[in-house]
């Protein structure tokens, strides 16, 4: 049954259609924008599980590809020039989605992560319609990113990802939010910027493919289909492939390289790889926290899947040959947050930058270049996805009773607030790589693939678990340890609304640390024709 | 050739004069003057070629006789547009004419 | 049969429309008493564009009726041609001076423009300069479209009468003008110097040889032409003269300098430079002058881009603003010619032209909103937009459409428009331009979204309702659907002026 | 013959997880009956693992394994199963047996604390994770557990977390231990590349590095396995330099520094190390740092808690130099010796925690300096406290006794400089021990409570009885004439070094260290300051430790701390200012172009002039010349 309704596009869609829906609805109390939007965000959620559920490795979710033509450009239907014998060149941009053992962990952890963050937005306190309609759209964006299978349409769906991240933080942030929204706004555009050239010199290059031979001579189309480059890429006869004089559509390796660094750039600002990170500073700190849990939780993964979606499979030889670069990255990533992380007096700061430490180790992962590292990258990012969006909502719910983030001003709230500071403390031992919470899975995956390539670099690495613990306890413990002020006495605790969140991501968190087999699994054959592409480099 | 070569000199020597004047004159009539002077370098320029360019012929006349019209109806705008901006301004200074900048 | 045929007047339809409504709207403003409302005259000259419309519609229609591909009728001994470029640019200015008239009814306050039926009825001389432009075949009748355009809208610019500004603008417009036509009309006495003939095709069958002995006159003739072009586009560094004359002038033919106009200039130098300049290269000893010339049009191309989208960084009056994102657009329209036509780029009209709409629908719904905000207010600047979400959420909602289409974010018209001139670029492997393309894009989001900022994060002086007059709504839908659906199905336009449009057919003859 | 049993040692932690989750669960609503339900809980896993070790005592049962697959990769696969062995069985009993009078004491030492119902649960959660971690089959699995315990322990010594000494304490204890764990890690990493087929499990690791098929691995890879090991092992059994964690966390409750950091958690250390040992005795440079760390670390500790004032601190120290004291046994080789130690050393230390815990609960001070004179008041405790002690000091025929003596004469046998270390040790043992005890018990109350402290309820003195007990009769399983314990730990007969020497000289330091002791804080034949006053630089050397904790925030926490906020300027000045520089840059273009409109027309056509030459002469005058 799964096969015969378009699942895929249900999941990308239904959000927008919240959204839409929402414009024509009263606006003047929060209920009916929350309840649509809950709703909204849940459908996709339930769908995506009923995917995990449906989901063959072997198969490798190509039971649930879906497309349709969407347009096919033809850019000069002219038998003239040089070679008089061309019919028409096209330039194909088609609505393709699909699903692979790389993005469904991924996509599941959007449904997760969004339902809490909706769930979590009762701390926003105007313009609810709005603010739920870009919510929604913000998703169809986020599920796009991770469903599509076509440069052009990816690239769509990442660039819709910004608008509303856009209004998120410049409408209902704190204080310097229209600088925050700014700073994201232009740094990511940047981002996207150097992605598109990327995709355009490959579309251009690996993109071109002869068609059925028409009455006026033959056809020609440039696509961005992602399954043709793949096929392109490792065909010996494609024209990207072939170096001759005057074949416009030779993909040298100085075009490879180009094409790689800035990919590189492009998912290094999202990720972000330092020293592009000073952009999510500003947003961990202005935007709110409902929003932050998505940024934090989503968005910055939308990076990690690009650069092995992309960097990774599309220029394999690249990745091969700049391994140690990025091993070397992920450790500056690690150290260089760890080390800032301690020396913060705001606690957003310290999660802002342990969340670069984190994506460091990701960072490890893909650099290790085998199946180990890689699946420890995708879980590394999950659970980074899952603790961070964790760490966020406590933080607004705290925010809200406290009105302040600063550790020196927090204290004690354990004795005031036991519930949000044991969940505080679960949280933050995840993020420690706490064994049994999913941090150390994805954390001991990683180091234990690269481990096999590059053994000093792990080891320094593994200085960032020592950092990390460092700056989670203190952070934590100043906030929930330690004697009282009096102005917190009497605070409530979490209300049902914040707690049921936190208590189910956090179960999310325990069951991932216990039982990883239910995400790796999943990624079982995801890797498979990257590593094939690897090891015939190797061998020839 | 010598012929043609002489004429197309006179013809730029107008042309930039009138550039010149265009740029640097003050008095806006003048500015006016200096437009219809480069118009007639081209009107110049297109006779010439028409009498000693490639293979004669008259479209250069014709085209300098439509310059000339074209040119006249233009001067006459120019003309009624400095007035209304003389009457606002109460000057014909070029120079003064920079309420809108930055 | 070098003079003109009856039979020639049908094709004529369009033009000769427009000049007698022009007549016939200018005697009817001169009747009318004084306390009549012109906006009678407005909805007449409405329904002579409308009219003209209809025409060219027909005549394309004509033109692929056999089922030809392609073809084009040239009348008065080839000087004027009724070809696919011309019909397509024709009905873009139509169609563009129609929403500008409609969406400047209602919005146009007596106070700014004491005779409005000057406006009215100046308007449609302006469009039909700009369609002789478009649809010429000969250095003259180029010119003249050119001067009857320019000379109108010098008017246009000073119908402000009362306001020294807008002399001042129709000033300074003109001697512009002015100037960039002797240049113009200079480089085309040397065309018609080194080939002995001012129709465009003896010229490009004239030019490769020519080369041979009068190498330095071919250059200069081109380079006189493109500085004058330069001026007129607006292209940097000659486009200093933008930002002052849309200041000046009042909203309504801001828009239509700033689309029409524009327009138009683009046509001519496509027309001059694909048929012309494409040989101004010969085989024999290989001068690289086609080249040359085309590498300057990029280099002016670059150069816009970059002056107008930092230059707008620092601009806080609304008008000056969209005139420097006009002029870094104007760079935008510029590459795709600017690109070396090879067989695998031989897009460059379609990617033009797409985006050449694209930018029509979101100038003119910009300007209209613009001018909504601009009567209400009486202030042009861009904090006029502030708090605009909290008294008109959809119109905010309709601009910021139009925004993110000026920004070029998807899924908006001028998104794809960029794409494709940016495969463009990608494809002919000019990655300099694209990535000067690219950043100006991104600097260009922070520019676009200050309005954004204004009208959802700051909060106005006023929160009552603003009132959109009908026109200008329907102008403002009217732009943000069509940014829309050029956005998600840029297939269906693309895909017709493909079917309708061939390089070989209108240039290249 | 065939085991009944172990099949069902996986319920031996099932039991107090059970309880933990209950606990957490609704552990507000039943606060008391929660603690007895936690206590229950233990009870059940110490009775099963009484089983289990009767039926492998009584006929030797082949090891068993059992587990499931945790996490498969590609072709990797990293399995999650139990093994019953004999060391295991026996650590089963130890850990159970202590937890269960853990908990039995603290129903009355904890009473009245409002989150009695949290403490227990973290206790049942502790005695889960060592229960897991003994029996744990494979290295990831015992790293898993071991971080659990870690944090257990964490979690308990901050326990009353409004002292701000007890979250300092936390915080190091958790940190400090983690840079051991780290090694672990490693070391993991590691033997996952370098052992055939990955195998991770202790049965592999033994074949493997077995001496007849040893060279799989090369000495250097197996040397540095070995000691990253050992940095484990040393983090949690608080081996110099790590052991400084140890005597702070001594902030957690009494019970707490009982049962986690002197019976259990403590010994895992020890326990890791024989559990890979045969990495060790593949690698002898590694087997000389463990026996020189471990012999530093005993008389190092030792002199340390000659100087201490906090009952529970000296307890502390002495508690570093008692696993110094296994550590080198292992060092030396002798697996029983170690093992035997950490038996003996969980029953009589675990006493002397409680018994100190008694104390404090009766006269509200940990400072031995306010105490004195409780012998009468509080009989059971102090008879107990007493044989605790001198088990500790190695007294015969006290458990300490043989299991120190068994560790002395190893050491005698293989290297005998390090037996005159041991031996010191011991000395300074009995020294620091009697100290305490005299202090104590003996002479006139001098704290204010000391006059009407009076003896603890049942539920706190009865485990003290059978601490007492077991410290007196445990060391007999394994004396110098009869090696069973060894034996049946390791399964070939241990040759037994036993000596004369040893023994007496073990018995000599031991006598005349509390002789001593009496002598001064009894009789007061000598008089206190004799030595403060003589050498004040040494004593005040010894109270502050060899201020190691003044050392390390010298080397790591302040230059930590220097570097963050370096880095905090270089990444809001340089990195940010980068990218602050783009936007100027931008911007500055922006401003040319505003300085170009000034309004003035004829400036506007000059710019356009200057463009149009330069254009022409860029493009076409490259042409020309």
């Amino acid at each position: 049954m799964l096969k015969d309704i378009p699942v895929l596009s249900l999941i990308a869609l239904i959000p927008l259609a919240g959204a839409v829906l929402l414009l024509f609805l009263p606006g003047r109390r929060s209920t009916w924008p929350r309840g649509v939007a809950l709703a909204f965000t849940a459908i996709p959620l339930i769908l995506s599980a009923w995917l995990f559920a449906g989901y063959e490795p072997i198969l490798g979710g190509k039971a649930f590809a879906e497309h349709f033509t969407w347009l096919s450009i033809p850019l000069n239907a002219e038998a003239w020039g040089p070679d008089a014998a061309v019919a028409s060149y096209r330039l194909v941009f088609d609505y393709r989605l699909g699903i692979d053992g790389i993005s469904l962990p991924l996509v599941l952890l959007t449904g997760v992560v969004s339902l809490m963050a909706a769930i979590a937005s009762v701390h926003i306190r105007k313009r609810w319609k709005t603010y739920y309609a870009l919510f929604l759209l913000l998703q169809t964006g986020m599920y796009g990113v991770f469903l599509a299978r076509d440069l052009t349409l990816f690239f769509i769906f990442f660039e819709l990802t910004l608008i509303p991240m856009f209004f998120l933080i410049g409408i209902w942030g704190y204080f310097g939010r229209e600088k925050a929204a700014n700073r994201f706004l232009l740094y990511n555009g940047l981002g996207s910027a150097f992605m598109l050239f990327a995709f355009l010199i490959l579309i251009a290059t690996l993109g071109f493919s002869a068609e059925a031979a028409t009455a006026g001579g033959n056809a020609f189309s440039f696509t961005g289909d992602y399954e043709v480059l793949l096929a392109h890429l490792s065909d010996p006869n494609a024209p990207a492939n072939i170096a001759q004089p005057g074949n416009a559509m030779y993909l040298s390796d100085s075009l490879k390289w180009t094409a790689f660094v800035l990919l590189l750039i492009a998912f290094g600002i999202k990720l972000p790889i330092f020293p592009f990170h000073t952009w999510m500073l500003k947003v961990h700190t202005e935007a709110p926290p409902s929003v932050v849990m998505i940024h934090s939780g989503i968005l910055l993964k939308m990076g990690v899947y690009g650069l092995i979606r992309f960097g990774a499979f599309l220029l394999p030889e690249q990745l091969d040959a700049w391994a140690p670069v990025l091993a070397t990255l992920g450790v500056i990533n690690i150290l260089y947050g760890a080390v800032l992380a301690c020396a913060q007096k705001e606690f957003k700061l310290v999660l802002a930058y342990s969340s670069i430490s984190h994506m460091g180790i990701v960072l490890l992962g893909i650099a290790s270049l085998n199946e180990i590292g890689l699946q420890g990258a995708i879980y590394q990012a999950v659970s980074h996805g899952l603790i961070s969006a964790l760490l966020f909502l406590v933080v607004g719910t705290l925010y809200e009773r406290t009105g302040t983030t600063k550790l020196d001003e927090l204290g004690g709230l354990a004795r005031s607030v036991p519930f949000t500071a044991g969940i505080l403390l679960t949280a933050g031992l995840a993020s420690l790589g706490l064994p049994g919470l999913s941090g150390f899975v994805g954390e001991f995956l990683a180091f234990l693939g690269l481990f096999g390539s590059m053994k000093a670099l792990t080891a320094v690495g593994a200085l960032g678990v020592l950092l990390a613990a460092v700056y989670v306890l203190r952070s934590v413990l100043g906030i929930t340890f330690g004697p009282m002020p009096e102005r917190f006495i009497g605070m409530k605790d979490a209300r049902f609304v914040e707690a049921l969140p936190m208590v189910a991501l956090a179960a999310v968190i325990l069951v991932l640390g216990v039982y990883p087999s239910l995400l790796t699994d999943l990624m079982q054959h995801g890797f498979d024709g990257l590593l094939k592409q690897l090891s015939t480099k190797a061998g020839g | 050739m010598s012929m043609l070569a002489s004429y197309l000199t006179l013809a730029a020597v107008l042309f930039c004069i009138g550039f010149y004047g265009v740029l640097t004159k003050r008095n806006a009539i003048i500015v006016l003057l200096s437009i219809e002077l480069m118009l007639n370098a081209v009107n110049l320029n297109l006779v010439a070629f028409s009498k000693y360019g490639v293979n004669p012929a008259l479209t250069g006349q014709i085209f300098s006789l439509f310059t000339m019209t074209v040119a006249a109806a233009e001067a006459a705008v120019g003309i009624a547009v400095l007035i209304v901006l003389y009457r606002s301004k109460a000057t014909v200074n070029a120079d003064e004419f920079d309420e809108l900048r930055r | 049969m070098n003079t003109l045929q009856w039979s020639d007047t049908w094709y004529l339809a369009p033009e000769i429309t427009l000049a007698a409504f022009t007549i016939a709207l200018a005697v009817l403003d001169l009747m009318l008493p004084n306390r009549t409302n012109r906006d009678l005259v407005g909805w007449l000259s409405l329904l002579g564009l409308a009219a003209a419309g209809v025409f060219v519609g027909w005549q394309m229609y004509d033109l692929h009726a056999g089922g030809a591909a392609s073809a084009a009728h040239s009348l008065l001994g080839g000087s004027y041609r009724v070809d696919d470029f011309g019909n397509l640019l024709k009905l873009a200015f139509l169609a563009a001076t129609f929403l500008i008239v409609l969406a400047s009814l209602g919005t146009i306050r007596q106070a700014e423009m004491p005779i409005k039926g000057e406006f009215y009825y100046l308007v449609l001389p302006a469009v039909l300069g700009a369609m002789v432009m478009s649809s010429s075949g000969d250095l003259i009748t180029l010119f003249v479209g050119l001067e009857l355009l320019s000379i109108t809208s010098y008017v246009l610019v000073a119908a402000r009468k009362t306001s020294g500004l807008s002399s001042e603008a129709a000033f300074k417009y003109y001697v512009t003008g002015g100037t960039a036509s002797a240049f113009i009309l200079y480089g085309m006495s040397f065309l018609y110097g080194v080939t002995g003939s001012t129709s465009l095709s003896a010229i490009g069958q004239g030019i490769g040889p020519a080369l041979a002995d009068y190498r330095a006159m071919v250059y200069v003739a081109f380079f006189l032409m493109i500085g004058g072009f330069a001026l007129k586009l607006a292209l940097a560094p000659f486009h200093a003269w933008a930002p002052d004359v849309y200041q000046g002038a009042p909203t309504p033919v801001t828009s239509f300098l700033a689309v029409v106009a524009k327009g138009a200039a683009f046509a001519m130098l496509y027309r001059i430079f694909l048929n012309t300049a494409m040989y101004a290269s010969d085989q024999i000893n290989g001068s690289a002058v086609r080249d040359d010339l085309f590498l300057a049009l990029a280099v002016l191309a670059a150069a816009a881009m970059v002056v107008g989208t930092t230059g707008a960084l620092r601009q806080h009056h609304a008008k000056r603003l969209l005139a420097l994102s006009g002029v870094a657009n104007a760079g935008i329209l510029l590459v795709p010619l600017s690109l070396d036509v090879s067989n695998l780029h031989a897009s460059l009209f379609s990617e033009f032209f797409y985006y050449l709409v694209a930018y029509v629908f979101m100038n003119v719904g910009a300007f209209a909103v613009l001018s909504v905000i601009a009567r209400e207010k009486g202030d042009e600047a861009v904090s006029a937009f502030a708090g605009l979400y909290h008294r008109a959420p959809w119109t905010a909602g309709g601009m910021t459409v139009l925004l993110c289409s000026l920004a070029g974010l998807p899924v908006t018209g001028g998104f794809f428009g960029k794409l494709f001139i940016l495969f463009g670029t990608v494809q002919t492997r000019a990655y300099w331009l694209a990535a000067l393309l690219l950043a100006t894009t991104v600097v260009s989001y922070y520019v676009y979204f200050s309005f954004i900022r204004q009208m959802y994060m700051r909060s106005g002086d006023t929160d009552q309702g603003l009132r959109v007059p009908v026109p200008a709504g329907i102008v403002i839908w009217l732009s943000v659907a069509a940014t829309l659906a050029l956005g998600v199905l840029p297939k269906l336009f693309m895909g017709w002026i493909d079917d309708v449009f061939s390089i070989l057919a209108d240039f290249l003859f | 013959m065939a085991t009944v049993f172990s099949p069902y040692a996986w319920l031996v932690p099932a039991f107090p997880f059970v309880a933990f989750a209950v606990l957490t669960a609704f552990g507000r609503s039943l606060s008391r009956t929660g603690a007895w339900l936690a206590t229950a809980g233990t009870f059940l896993s110490l009775v099963l693992s009484l089983v289990i070790a009767i039926e492998r005592m009584t006929g030797a049962a082949e090891d068993y394994r059992g587990g499931y697959e945790w996490l498969r990769i590609g072709d990797f696969s990293l399995p999650f199963g139990f093994e019953v062995t004999n060391l295991a069985a026996l650590m089963l009993v130890v850990v159970t047996l202590v937890a269960f009078l853990v908990n039995l004491y603290s129903l009355g030492y904890m009473k009245g604390d409002d989150r009695i119902s949290v403490f227990f649960a973290y206790v049942s959660l502790f005695t889960f994770s060592m229960l897991g971690l003994v029996l744990a089959d494979n290295l990831l699995l015992l790293y898993i557990f071991w971080e659990l315990v870690g944090v257990c322990s964490f979690l308990l010594v901050g326990f009353w977390y409004q002292k701000p000494e007890a979250k300092a304490a936390a915080k190091k204890a958790f940190i400090v231990t983690r840079i051991g764990d780290i090694g672990l890690l490693i070391a993991i990493l590691l033997l996952f590349w370098y052992m055939p087929d990955h195998a991770l499990d202790f049965v592999s690791l033994h074949n493997v590095f077995d001496p007849q098929n040893g060279g799989t691995i090369s000495l250097g890879i197996t040397t540095l396995i070995a000691l990253l090991i050992f940095l484990g092992a040393a983090g949690k059994s608080g081996q110099f330099p790590l052991h400084v964690w140890l005597p702070d966390a001594m902030e957690g409750p009494t019970p707490i520094s009982a049962l986690i950091h002197a019976a259990t958690m403590v010994a895992a250390g020890v326990f890791l190390v024989v559990r890979t040992f045969d990495v060790f005795e593949a690698s002898q440079a590694a087997m000389d740092t463990v026996a020189i760390i471990g012999a530093f670390t005993a008389i190092f500790a030792a002199t340390i808690g000659l100087a201490q004032n906090d009952i529970k601190r000296v307890l502390a120290y002495s508690t570093v130099s008692q696993l110094g004291y296994m550590m080198l046994a292992l060092g030396v080789g002798s697996v029983p010796g170690a093992m035997f130690h950490l038996f003996t050393h969980a029953f009589f230390k675990a006493l002397l925690f409680l018994g100190a815990g008694s104390v404090i609960h009766a006269v509200h001070t940990q400072d031995i300096r306010e105490m004195g004179g409780l012998g009468r008041r509080m009989k059971i405790t102090a008879w107990t406290f007493g044989i605790g002690a001198l088990s500790l000091s190695g007294i015969p025929p006290l458990a300490g006794f043989w299991s120190k003596d068994a560790i002395l004469a190893a050491a005698l046998a293989d290297r005998p400089w390090l037996f005159v270390v041991g031996a010191i040790a011991a000395f300074f043992t009995a020294l620091y021990m009697s100290r305490l005890f005299f202090l104590v018990f003996f002479g006139k109350p001098r704290g204010e409570h000391g006059a009407q402290a009076k003896e603890s309820p049942g539920v706190m003195t009865f485990p003290l009885l059978v601490l007492a007990a077991l410290a007196v009769v445990a060391g007999f399983a394994n004396t110098p004439w009869n090696g069973w314990l060894g034996q049946w730990l390791t399964g070939n007969a241990e040759a037994d070094h036993a000596s004369a020497l040893a023994i007496v000289v073990s018995v000599a330091v031991g006598l005349l260290g509390f002789y001593i002791g009496w002598l001064v804080y009894v009789k007061g034949a000598v008089r206190r300051d004799v030595l403060s006053s003589r050498l004040p630089g040494v004593v005040r050397l010894l109270e502050r430790k060899y201020y190691i904790d003044e050392l390390y925030a010298w080397l790591f926490v302040r230059p930590l701390r220097a570097l963050g906020d370096a880095l905090t300027a270089f990444d809001t000045h340089v990195v940010d200012g980068a990218v602050r520089l783009v936007g100027a840059a931008a911007n500055g273009i922006g401003k040319l172009n505003t300085r170009l409109q000034n309004g003035q027309l004829q400036t506007y056509g000059l710019a356009g002039l200057l463009a149009l030459v330069v254009l022409v002469v860029a493009i076409a005058g490259r042409r020309f010349w």
